[in-house]
């Protein structure tokens, strides 16, 4: 294994990795749960588009329009790929919020009678674990249409507690909203029962993949989930891009969310009938550099071997609590071992906020996030005002373990705790 | 000239002089189909009485290739069983994504494969498909009723 | 003037115009409307970001982070510039039509006793001449709130008819939309009445400057609209980058469209509140690489001056409407000289369907846009089925007119018409 | 090491032993604020009189940046005139965006001056402004009512 997968031949494809950090040091790259790097192909990808390809797809009879638009469907359809789905079901957004807004305003914007309609009364599931991008767009989908939010609690290692399922998801539920692995403490959530229990009161199940398709294999299929969102960015991809998967029996059946030219069947000055999907959700000339950029990245990742990848980072996660493990003063929030968790670690210096800690790793050329991660509601149940989080990817390896650990004893110095 | 693979003398005339472009006032289906990028529409009629295609009339706008194809098309359906019929509908549907590999059956699709060069010009594929796709839609339709 | 702006000199800068074309061609691209090619500082600047800064903004204590900040926020304050706007008024979406529907949007998210809120009898006004991006979400705004959609019907040169002005906008008026410039017929919409008329009866007006902000200069202070919308991409900028501009007073009292991270003030599992513009706007991990590649297109643009780009198009619409009167059988739609509108030149050839006009001139390089071009409802008033589209900016020429009419005459020959 | 120029020996002191850190129960104004990117929270009390700062007292959480300043601030504006306090709060933030070019004016800042580092790390200027911000706000409370 080791010797197949090598970060730091990796690196080599990354241009960032050439720069000097503060204090002269290399860059340690911890931060890719916030968003990873990208590889030279990506970046070339998206400029051999610009320089060559570029016009808005769809709506030329010109030889650029016909390029454009086939670099931008054969994107499509490497994403296609990568989560085993159908070509169609595949649309593009410019983030996993956009995506995750999408899938709530097509609901509010149900007509009363439909599949999609959300009443007073009705339920929407979410869970103490989730990012704000999966959870206020289901606060004021509840707000505009009178439902009921519902949540599943988390137990004290940061797992969802699946005890009060039944009392969750009831009859009254029409969409349950979960991540599959939080960006705060790593752990994976086993949605299998959760879909099952979701399925069998007639809900829909949304699925939040930020932190999961880039780091292990998806199968939409498999996964029997109704519609699932995640961010190129943070898939060594292209900022400005998002993922959106919906089954396409409901897409095409759902109500647009943006709407303007390209989406359209028909317009008259009062009146306009939609597109299928993909078209339905696309609305206005598409981020098509950002989609061909994100196909790139895609091909990187498969190159590498989805599996590769999910084995690399269970490997450096299981090696980094290890390490975690024997610092004193230093307390991992969340799963302590590398089981049903990615490679995402939170912790806390005892005595030093996680603010100041992560000042002191930049001297070192560590980038780390701190703060409440963009999941306040998680911080406040677990009685904190913020972690430092380390997360790893596929550039990183030991040696970026073994500067993190070591930075960490220096903070302790520092801070005289 | 590039053009002349897509623009065949044959497809000229079916656009100067268009076939069955008439509606028919009685059918057993009619459907409306656009083509929303480009704003090409098109009613179609279908008659068939048992099993048979017995008239096709269509009416409709749109750019030289989508009339051409749509005349060839109705001219071609009239007379055959429902199953031949849209088994003719497929075989252009497959010269259409060859991109430019096959020139197609003469003996299926008649003055159907003067439009094989359009199969090079992925941006005119629907513009061909149009008229097709519209009376695969009402024969089913019809042979449904 | 001239020699001062020199087109073919601007095409060095580009590196599509090294392509060949069909038939062995160069590319002469009269489809600005539809996209505009990007200069070669463009592609570096966001290449540049990607390989020295990147990393999630407002997020992070590293150094990477910081840089990312002052990157997009430094972009900010360029596009802030450019419009004679303050720079927390500028928000960052991923084209117009996001920009458009996130107003239409907030409208309809507002409470009840808000300014911005629209109850059933309140007026929505826009005209015929609208983009389906200007169109669409009022009409759903319309429909979602029971307001009534009412338009300012167009005369025979495609100019709006302001004769029942005040028919249109009455005490019952919450939004005037209008086009600034129509994509169509190139026509610029004389706004300022309408403006005075829209705030007279204390409602909000709103610009689609897409076809005018990359053209001629905009000064959203004189202008004295409320919002404002375009897209990156039209202006020398990379796709997936829109603006959305409007007056601080009012965006610090909307309802966001997005919700998610980086929007808020504070979160509970129940509720949320929502910092200020630009923030409350800019929901998730931006769109950082193409704010960065934008703000590169403003600059290139402000090098060549606004003023010295709106001549150069004015002149060179003058010299092909000119051209266009000596051909037969060609009809200009729209404004048939140069006063007044901008470089937008929609035609028809009698006996030949604007596809096939297209696709003939494709064969020589010419890559024109055809068809209903967004804005159908126009088509048919117009009782047109297309049109075909020439629109120019600052990379074409003279040369590029003539290549088009004579291409023209090619089409005719071919077509025997 | 860079990192000295912003955790000066007064400022790791100020976080350590924090002045008025414990809610005075009567105030003239009481403000909450947060800074939303990195979740710090402060709760600030003060009290006016004859236009004269009383007492300023306050809670929260935050980074040693945002507490020693805190600390900082409400030792410096007690006892001050509110048209003083709110030029030193002026001078404070000048201070803040001055990139590391200013290094305060020790008469005006007293212990404020240790935080002049800070401006060279933008993405820490929040935290040092978090209780002037604050402070301000009570204050400009307290004087309207
Ligand atoms: C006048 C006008 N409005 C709106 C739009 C929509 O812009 P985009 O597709 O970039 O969102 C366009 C261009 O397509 C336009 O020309
Ligand atoms: C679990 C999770 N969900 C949603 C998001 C939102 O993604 P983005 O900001 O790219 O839209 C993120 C990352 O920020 C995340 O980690």
């Amino acid at each position: 294994m080791k010797s197949m997968f090598s970060p730091a031949e990796i690196r080599k494809d990354f241009p960032i990795f050439a720069k000097t950090m503060r204090g002269g040091n290399r860059l340690v790259y911890l931060d890719s749960g916030a968003t990873s790097q990208k590889p030279r192909s990506v970046l070339d990808a998206e400029r051999n588009f610009y320089e060559l390809h570029n016009a808005a797809v769809h709506r030329g009879a010109h030889l650029l329009a016909e390029e454009a638009s086939s670099e931008y469907e054969g994107a499509r359809a490497v994403l296609a790929g990568f989560l085993n789905a159908e070509v169609d079901e595949v649309i593009f957004t410019k983030s996993a919020t956009e995506s995750l807004n999408a899938i709530a305003y097509s609901f509010g914007n149900a007509p009363a009678n439909s599949k999609f309609s959300i009443k007073p009364g009705d339920r929407i599931v979410v869970s103490e674990l989730e990012h704000h991008a999966n959870l206020i767009p289901w606060q004021q989908l509840a707000k505009r249409t009178g439902a009921e939010l519902v949540w599943f609690p988390i137990d004290g290692e940061g797992r969802i507690d699946l005890s009060k399922i039944d009392e969750l998801i009831t009859e009254r539920t029409k969409v349950v909203a979960l991540t599959h692995q939080s960006n705060v403490l790593g752990t994976i959530v086993p949605i299998e029962k959760i879909v099952e229990a979701t399925h069998a009161v007639g809900a829909l199940f949304v699925l939040d993949a930020c932190q999961s398709a880039p780091h292990f294999k998806i199968d939409v299929k498999k996964l029997g989930v109704d519609f699932l969102a995640f961010s190129g960015h943070k898939a060594l991809g292209p900022t400005g891009i998002g993922i959106l998967w919906g089954r396409l029996d409901l897409l095409n059946h759902m109500e647009p969310f943006l709407t303007g030219g390209s989406m359209i069947e028909s317009v008259t000055m009062t009146d306009a009938t939609w597109a299928k999907a993909p078209k339905r959700f696309e609305a206005g000339v598409p981020n098509m550099a950002q989609a061909v950029g994100l196909a790139a990245a895609i091909k990187y990742l498969d190159a590498l071997g989805m599996d590769n990848v999910a084995k690399h980072e269970k490997d450096l996660t299981g090696y980094a609590l290890n390490q975690f493990a024997n610092l004193d003063g230093v307390n991992v929030i969340g799963p302590k071992n590398n089981i049903d968790r990615g490679s995402v670690i939170s912790f806390e210096i005892t005595g030093i906020h996680p603010h100041d800690v992560g000042q002191v790793l930049d001297q070192y050329g560590i980038a780390v996030r701190t703060g409440h991660h963009c999941a306040w509601p998680l911080m406040r149940k677990l009685g904190l005002v913020g972690t430092t989080r380390a997360s790893f990817y596929v550039y990183n390896d030991e040696s970026d373990v073994d500067s993190l650990i070591s930075a960490i004893d220096e903070a302790k110095k520092y801070f005289k705790v | 000239m590039e053009l002349d693979s897509l623009y065949q003398e044959v497809i000229l005339d079916h656009y100067k002089h268009p076939q069955h472009k008439k509606l028919n006032p009685s059918y057993t289906a009619q459907v409306h189909h656009v083509n929303p990028s480009c704003g090409d529409e098109i009613t179609l009629n279908v008659s068939m009485k048992d099993g048979v295609v017995e008239s096709v009339s269509w009416d409709g706008v749109g750019c030289s290739i989508s009339q051409a194809s749509t005349s060839i098309a109705s001219d071609l359906m009239i007379g055959k069983t429902l199953e031949t019929a849209l088994a003719t509908v497929d075989a252009f549907s497959q010269l259409m994504s060859s991109k430019g590999n096959e020139t197609g059956d003469e003996n299926v699709l008649e003055d159907g494969v003067a439009l094989a060069g359009v199969s090079k010009f992925p941006a005119r594929i629907k513009c061909a498909l149009l008229g097709w796709m519209a009376f695969k839609d009402a024969a089913l339709q019809s042979g449904a009723n």
